[in-house]
């Protein structure tokens, strides 16, 4: 799932200030699974812009639409009746909502309600936590199911480094340190001899390395 | 603002606040007029959104009243509705609105005497406050209209 | 002979090397850079220049490298993954060897969240292994890593650190074969107190013969007040101070811990001797590099061999 | 056959409205069994009235029991007459007729709407309705009295025409004689409660004459927050706050005093442990907290871990010893404790600002008497005798006591007690007709879904109570002038009976959809308007309930012009929030009313035997091959009761009764369903063939296991054996027993250690019981028990005294300095220290004997608690729903325990909880179906993102993620805290009953006025 954190009212406010109607779009999909943007967030945001105008002597009228999913197109249609009511959208989708958005809507400003953060899993309620940077080769096969390229601070490829104190990283005592935990799986697996392994310089052209990249379907492509 | 009279919501447990409430008025403890009770089966019914749109609708208090520590019937609402009220107090002061004009309390069904003392103390505070700014922004907005919340 | 490093030729004739260091300044100071320097002419038989030493920002390594090469005096490049990908890394090494250096250690860095730039990128192209590899490659195929030949290979004794104390234990010496495997010619350990841990350490090493494959130099440090002592107890990750150094420190008042500290350092390199598989010293003395001479010199280590 | 039944009176009734007769008559109720409740004083509560908060759930039990009293269809079962007493009784089991004399009220009951007025103007001589009045000891959380009334001391009047007129509701008859009548009954249950030791003519305890000593329920009052002090804990000596407090245990028990009872209270250690906790709870280090007691007694469910709690985080402290005086020197501010420890047995002194007396339970004068008329056999101590095996069952048949009555005792096992009572006087019972009820008259409910909104607003002005304070007439002109609003009323008192029809009437002549109350709280009247507009053909939801009362004009009579201003805020958002209300049904199962009973030990088969009589079909499944559990290996009671004899007769009766099916070798694999509707598989007989049951009800009564701890040579020595063991060898080989010279039994073997922080219970009196018995066949041998503390509580006392009268000796022993032993040959050389003598002792013992109690079977009840998705304690018992007054239900719905899974228990309290379960199964099989109500909340599938938010919220696991990919909600499971509602990030699920867009309503209107 994608995460995302709502930005600070501050920087939002910014954005809206020269408008008078603004349209609040949430997404149903990652966004309202990791609390960020769903249809609460849409109406606290909505409540909250609306005050903080209020006190700057605006009155700005705030329609709130959630979509069931702003990264495709067809779920974006459904804001057409409403965007010529309104001069700007902000949405509340992660970077792909917002630009999709964009995309569909040419001369309206569009703004990001919340910073997209990560690829992550959720631990327990209330907690994210990243689990993947899509670098398009997963190697998690050879690591005992644990992401070095995204758990590991420094990335390392080969092993921990000497900051790896009681199996937590030597950023802080709330991180796992990624090699002690593929080190306890490899154990459990009793794939120790995978550790000796020297893993090789890292391609990072499928993680974008190549640029923006894109993947097709030929037998759905049209 | 001459005489401000708040206007302070309570959302009250049945459970606790709610029965409270009510076990003040058979002591007949009197307490002031401003605090406007809306029943919830536990205090963690109480949506941040409710909380919101109070302030938003131009609410110059609002508090969430739910059981003592321990004696949530359904285990544990009390301490969530307190965590929530926290997170709001947050959003409320990124908004601009003091963090002071919201609050968790607790108490039990028993404490009429409590009840009242609440209500007197947060409609004091929320006195020395004054009107919140939405508030006042609501009223200077419909100009034309009696000012708001003066009785 | 690999390389015309003086270092591998200590080694090599089976003398007990001595490599000391020298952080460059925060600043374009070319003379603190000799100041430094002078200090240990003539004391070890290599200077490790920090690169950008707990992800603060100094005078690049390869600056303060060349520095101390003019002066005559033989500088053990320090190059971490996290400040550039791997093109700077091969340019800054060919470039480092075009201009007389032959030494060099591969690291990984501290993460920049605790340097003055935490807001800074950690690059991590490639991991400290990677560049081990890409170096002996460098230097072996003369090949950068890209596959295209290198006109004069940089011809790098090739140099990585380990840390016996750090977590998980076991993995401790899988790495250090790790790092050989890929083409570590010498080993600079993470500073030793704990030399019960670390001689353990050492007996895996040697049941593998790491010893043989590779030149290990034993990390010490002089402690310089108790109150350092207490610092890289608690707070400096993967360090090992044992509570009866710092009792020990503790024990002196604190005009002689200086003198303590020092003193310590020297015991422990006395000790370390009788550990098979040890082949020199690298004395940390972070900013108190006019100590390093009497270190060596108590611990018997001088004249350093002529070559 | 059909005519003897016809001739069996249908009623119950119960003496004495405590917590205990309140739980008897409800369960009866409930079961569809008409009572009667009668009770001398002129509210119910008993005791139970005036204490503050209970242990261990630290709040006010009665008010969450008694409201039940007057909900719906229960109150068409019982019939409650206060200020009654029992003046005589004559006839038998089955046709009882009792005299009863009422005394006057002087108040119209059915006229009192307990507004205050008369109180407030003639205080002097009005008894105070329990809560409004500071002076009196009550308990009134809740203000709700049952009967919510007062009550007229004539006596005390001096103008009663001026009285009659301060009454709005006409409800004052100084002309009220009292009744005398006479009632038949089939049984009755006579739970009067216990009076308390009053300690005044002990001079040396300074209770009379020193303010500061005062007595646990004083103290109780002190702390309470309706108490004279208003929760305040003062001096009563000099108002200031004390800073040293002491209790002093056994005050009227145990025969320490003169005139004490010899029993043992039972509940005195536990309500000292919670007052001190309390007191330590609200001034933590400002204040010292002492205990003086001689052995700590807190043997109940997990009561070890409160007192380990107690001493260990708050820091009580507890010395062990015997007071002598407390005394107050002359011109001394302070109380001066002299008492002899056990360590130096010398006096010592000790001051403290506040000395309270634990002061335990007796038998009343009255209740002795009254006793003596029901024809009750009485032990020395005034309380009837019971039925070795069936603690509720006295002299007399037909007649039950429970609760301090039949012995000292505390809430929990009163509940039980009660419980077990309501199962056998039930039973004495002719056919019981059933009460009409009245909803098959219910008029078919109208469609209103589309409709635009009608709202009827109806404005009570309850008298003086609202009308006096705010203009009700004007109040139901502003309704009128809000949105949707068709008709708006001023209603004299709008819950009586007439004002309720012409709301009725209204309904239909102006097609209301939608109703408005503003009156008093919907707390206490919600579910009475709601019965209105559905027997108006009106959905019983669509009703909403201003608080105008309660919360407006009772608060605020000093300024009426805001009262008035709140007033129509509150009617105004009550419109608001109706006009968005939609029909709901309440969610209601048919009920299967097949029992399920797991375990069959004596508390199994007691259980099934009750419900089988009763004509329910009984599943008893049982994991062994035999029937009779832990008890076949059992001799003796205490009491000398024949346990292989009654366990004989309980399998006999079992196996032949033609309802209970007796699974045997049966191993519970899966289960389903809910409450009403239940599916169990277990695999079954020598072959593990599967089988399913469907049932109601299940009951656990899976029994503990005997504890064998390898400690003290046990399996090692051929002379060391558990006590278990040794009530075997006493009856099999007495002979040998007879050349014993030493015999050394040591207590708490495997208990009240950390592994096992918990007290067994059952093995104090298991040694007296054994040392009694060795006594008897070896006068000579001499026997040695070591304890850390003896708790032979209630009557069991009596029998450790008389253990010590013959000369068994009782040594202390401390947790860090245990007994050592050494086997030396066939003997056991037991070392020990003796505390009083300060010397070690070896004694060369012929025998050693453990009291190595009970322990839940882990394994059985692991596999059980996660099948049937159960809670259990940290040492691996069931857990009850609450611990005070639902002692055997648990915390899901349609489950039971009892016996020894429950707890380490005795088998006469492991009856008392097979009855009791039997009793609660019943109450929940005389429905025919189960009404959850309509609170639950509801997920739309369309909003769900399934995203678990509410899966993680909510308290009690029932939200999932269905097959389909969204969010489910089982309605018949479901709570209705609505914590899933406010949490879901996508605004899918909603609370019925408390719909957000009903919230939001509220705070539009609310503020629409203010601002508009």
């Amino acid at each position: 799932m994608i995460t995302a954190e709502r930005k600070p009212l501050e920087e939002l406010i910014e954005y809206i200030k020269p408008f008078k109607r603004l349209l609040l779009v949430g997404c149903n999909e990652c966004v309202t699974v990791c609390a960020a943007g769903g249809r609460k967030e849409v109406g606290l945001l909505a409540s909250g812009l609306h005050m903080a105008m209020l006190k700057s002597g605006t009155n700005i009228e705030i329609h709130e639409h959630t979509l069931e999913r702003q990264c495709d197109p067809e779920y974006i249609d459904e804001l057409v009746p409403m965007i010529d009511s309104v001069d700007a959208v902000m949405s509340m989708a992660c970077g792909c909502g917002v630009q999709e958005i964009a995309r569909r809507f040419k001369g309206k400003p569009v703004f990001p309600a919340v910073n997209t953060k990560f690829m992550g899993a959720s631990e327990r309620q209330g907690v994210w936590s990243e689990r993947c940077q899509g670098c398009g080769d997963c190697l998690l096969g050879k690591t005992g199911g644990v992401c070095p390229i995204a758990r590991c601070a420094k990335q390392l490829m080969n092993g921990p480094c000497g900051g790896s104190t009681g199996g937590h990283c030597e950023i802080g005592e709330d991180v796992d340190c990624a090699w002690a935990l593929i080190w306890e799986r490899l154990k459990e697996l009793g794939q120790e001899d995978r550790f000796v392994e020297i893993t090789p310089a890292k391609d990072w052209r499928p993680g974008g390395g190549a640029g923006p990249r894109k993947i097709i379907r030929e037998d759905l492509a049209e | 603002m001459e005489n401000f009279e708040p206007v302070i919501v309570a959302f009250c447990c049945h459970y606790c606040a709610y029965t409270a409430a009510d076990m003040a008025g058979s002591q007949r403890l009197a307490y002031p007029a401003n605090v406007k009770i809306i029943r919830v089966p536990c205090s963690s019914k109480v949506d941040a959104l409710h909380l919101v749109k109070a302030f938003e609708k131009g609410a110059d208090g609002v508090y969430v009243a739910g059981c003592l520590e321990g004696d949530c019937h359904f285990k544990n609402g009390n301490m969530r509705a307190a965590r929530l009220v926290e997170s709001v107090q947050k959003y409320l002061e990124e908004i601009g609105i003091e963090r002071e004009r919201l609050e968790m309390v607790m108490m039990s069904a028993g404490m009429g005497y409590r009840f009242a003392q609440v209500a007197t103390e947060m409609t004091e505070k929320i006195r020395k406050l004054g009107p919140s700014s939405i508030h006042v922004a609501l009223v200077g907005r419909e100009s034309t209209l009696q000012p708001a919340g003066i009785i | 002979m690999r390389t015309e490093s003086r270092l591998e030729k200590v080694l090599a004739a089976g003398h007990l090397a001595v490599t000391s260091e020298c952080g460059p300044p925060r600043g374009a100071l070319p003379d603190k850079v000799r100041e430094k320097g002078k200090y240990l002419e003539g004391i070890v038989d290599a200077i490790n220049v920090t690169d950008n030493q707990t992800a603060m920002v100094r005078m690049s390594s390869l600056a303060a490298s060349v520095i101390l090469k003019q002066e005559g005096l033989n500088p053990l490049f320090q190059m971490v993954t996290r400040d550039r990908n791997r093109l700077a890394m091969q340019a800054d090494i060919i470039g480092a060897y075009s201009l007389g250096i032959d030494t060099m250690l591969c690291l990984s860095g501290d993460h920049t969240k605790f340097g003055d730039h935490p807001m800074a990128m950690n690059v991590h192209d490639i991991d400290s292994i990677q560049l081990i590899q890409m170096v002996k490659g460098m230097r072996d195929e003369g090949k950068f890593q890209g596959g295209a030949e290198i006109k004069n290979p940089p011809r790098m004794f090739i140099g990585a650190a380990a840390n016996p104390f750090a977590d998980p234990f076991e993995l401790r010496v899988l790495r250090l074969a790790k790092k050989i495997a890929a083409g570590a010619d010498f080993i600079q350990t993470q500073c030793i107190f704990n030399v019960d841990k670390f001689e353990k350490w050492m007996e895996q090493v040697c049941a593998r013969g790491l010893h043989k494959k590779c030149y290990i130099l034993a990390g010490v440090t002089p402690i310089k007040s108790l109150g350092a002592a207490r610092y890289m107890k608690t707070k400096v990750p993967g360090m090992d101070v044992p509570q009866e150094i710092v009792d020990r420190m503790a024990s002196v008042p604190k005009e002689k811990q200086a003198e303590e500290g020092v003193t310590i350092c020297v015991e422990t390199i006395e000790r370390l001797k009788k550990v098979e598989g040890v082949a020199g010293f690298h004395i940390m003395a972070i900013d108190w590099e006019e100590k390093v001479k009497e270190i060596v010199e108590r611990a018997g280590l001088l004249p350093r061999p002529q070559i | 056959m059909q005519n003897k039944q016809q001739q069996q009176s249908d009623k119950v009734l119960v003496i004495g409205g405590g917590m205990g007769g309140i739980r008897t008559a409800l369960d009866l109720a409930e079961a569809e069994k008409k009572v009667i409740l009668v009770d001398k004083a002129y509210a119910i509560g008993g005791l139970m009235t005036q204490l503050d908060r209970t242990f261990p759930t630290n709040n006010c039990d009665l008010c969450t029991l008694s409201p039940g009293l007057s909900e719906g269809s229960r109150q068409e079962y019982i019939e409650l007459l206060t200020m009654t007493s029992v003046k005589d009784v004559k006839g038998k089991k089955g046709n009882f007729t009792v005299s009863l004399e009422t005394a006057p009220r002087y108040i119209n009951l059915d006229k009192c709407t307990a507004c205050g007025e008369c109180h407030k103007k003639f205080p002097e001589c009005v008894r105070f309705t329990p809560g409004l009045d500071h002076r009196a000891p009550t308990c009134m959380r809740y203000p709700q009295a049952t009967p919510q009334a007062f009550s007229i001391d004539l006596a005390k009047c001096t103008d009663v025409e001026a009285l009659m007129k301060s009454c709005p509701a006409g409800a004052i008859n100084p002309d009220d004689m009292g009744r005398k009548r006479e009632v038949t009954c089939g049984s009755i249950v006579f739970s009067p409660g216990g009076a308390l030791f009053d300690p005044s003519y002990l001079d040396y305890l300074g209770y009379a004459a020193q303010a500061d000593v005062v007595t646990s329920l004083e103290y109780e009052r002190i702390l309470s927050a309706s108490g004279p002090t208003m929760g305040q804990l003062v001096r009563p000596s000099n108002g200031k706050k004390p800073k040293r407090v002491a209790w002093i245990q056994c005050i009227g028990s145990r025969g320490l005093q003169k005139g004490a009872g010899k029993h043992c209270s039972s509940a005195c250690c536990m309500f000292a442990l919670k007052e001190a906790i309390v007191t330590k709870e609200r001034f933590q280090d400002d204040i010292e907290t002492t205990i003086f007691y001689m052995d700590m007694r807190t043997m109940g469910k997990d009561y070890e871990l409160y007192y380990l709690r107690a001493k260990n985080e708050f820091g009580v402290r507890f010395v062990r010893s015997r007071p002598h005086s407390i005394l107050r020197e002359n011109g001394a501010e302070n109380l001066t404790l002299t008492y002899s420890s056990e360590e130096s047995g010398a006096n010592q002194t000790e001051e403290f600002d506040m000395v309270v007396l634990s002061t335990g339970f007796r038998v009343a004068d009255d209740v002795k008497e009254l006793a003596g008329k029901l024809g009750l056999e009485l032990n020395a101590g005034s309380f009837p005798k019971t039925d070795a095996f069936n603690p509720v069952a006295t002299s007399v048949p037909g007649i039950y006591v429970a609760g301090v009555i039949q012995a000292p005792k505390d809430i929990p096992e009163t509940m039980v007690q009660a419980s077990a009572a309501a199962c056998m006087a039930g039973n004495d019972l002719g056919v019981v007709e059933k009460v009409e009820h009245e909803k098959e008259l219910l008029p078919l409910e109208t469609g209103v879904v589309g409709e635009e909104p009608r709202v009827g607003v109806f404005i009570c002005d309850c008298g003086e109570n609202i009308g006096a304070v705010v203009d009700a007439a004007a109040l139901a002109e502003f309704a009128k002038t809000l949105p949707h609003v068709a008709l708006a009323e001023l209603k004299g008192h709008g819950c009586s009976r007439e004002s309720m029809q012409q709301i009725q009437q209204a309904i239909k002549d102006e097609k209301l959809n939608r109703v408005v109350i503003g009156g008093c709280s919907p707390r206490t009247h919600e579910v009475k308007f709601q019965e209105v507009i559905r027997k108006a053909g009106l959905n019983k939801y669509l009703v909403e309930i201003a608080n105008i009362r309660d919360q407006a004009t009772w608060v605020h009579a000093n300024n009426p012009a805001k009262a008035t201003e709140k007033a129509k805020d509150l009617v105004r958002m009550a419109v608001g929030s109706v006009v968005r209300s939609q029909p709901l049904a309440d969610h209601s199962l048919p009920m299967n009313k097949n029992v399920l009973v797991v375990g069959g030990g004596v508390t199994g088969m007691t259980t099934a035997l009750q419900l089988a009589d009763q004509g329910l079909k009984v599943y008893l499944a049982e994991k062994s091959a035999q029937l009779g559990g832990v008890a076949v290996k059992i001799r003796k009671t205490l009491e000398k009761g024949d346990v292989q004899a009654f366990v004989k007769d309980l399998v006999a009766r079992t196996e032949a009764h033609a309802n209970i099916q007796v699974i045997p070798r049966a191993l519970i694999v899966d289960h389903s369903g809910m409450p009403g509707m239940f599916k169990t598989g277990m695999q079954t007989g020598k072959q593990m063939f599967y089988r399913q049951i469907e049932h109601g009800v299940t009951i656990l009564a899976t029994g503990a296991k005997p504890n064998r701890p390898a400690q003290y040579l046990l399996g090692e020595s051929a002379a060391v054996s558990t006590q278990l063991d040794l009530q075997n060898f006493l009856e099999e080989q007495p002979e040998a027993v007879k050349s014993w010279d030493n015999v050394v039994m040591i207590q708490c073997v495997g208990s009240r250690t950390a592994d096992n922080p918990n007290c067994s219970r059952i093995c104090c009196q298991t040694a007296v019981k054994n040392a009694l018995r060795i006594r008897e066949l070896n006068p000579d041998a001499r026997i040695f028990v070591l304890y850390r503390d003896m708790r032979t509580y209630g009557f069991q006392e009596e029998y450790y005294q008389k253990a010590r009268e013959l000369g068994v000796i009782f040594t202390r022993y401390s947790l860090d300095n245990p007994p050592r032993v050494e086997a030396t040959g066939d003997m056991v050389d037991v070392t020990f220290t003796d505390l009083i003598l300060g010397r070690t002792l070896t004694v060369s013992a012929d025998h050693l004997c453990l009291s190595t109690g009970m322990v839940a079977d882990e394994d059985s009840n692991n596999e059980l608690a996660m099948i049937f998705k159960l809670p259990r304690t940290a040492d691996g018992y069931f857990l009850e729903d609450h611990v005070k007054l639902r002692p055997v239900d648990l915390q899901v719905p349609g489950f039971f325990v009892a016996g020894t899974a429950h707890a380490p228990k005795l088998i006469s309290e492991s009856v008392a909880q097979a009855l009791a379960v039997a009793s609660r199964a019943r109450t929940m099989l005389a429905k025919d179906s189960i009404n959850l109500g309509a609170r639950a909340a509801r997920v739309d599938k369309n909003s769900c993102a399934a995203c678990l938010i509410c899966v993680r919220s909510c308290p009690f696991a029932i939200p999932f993620i269905n097959a389909d990919g969204y969010s489910e909600i089982d309605p018949a499971k479901c709570h209705g805290c609505g914590m899933c509602a406010s949490a879901c990030p996508a605004k899918a699920i909603q609370l019925m009953q408390f719909e957000d867009d009903r919230i939001l309503a509220k705070l539009e209107e609310l503020f629409e006025r203010n601002f508009a």
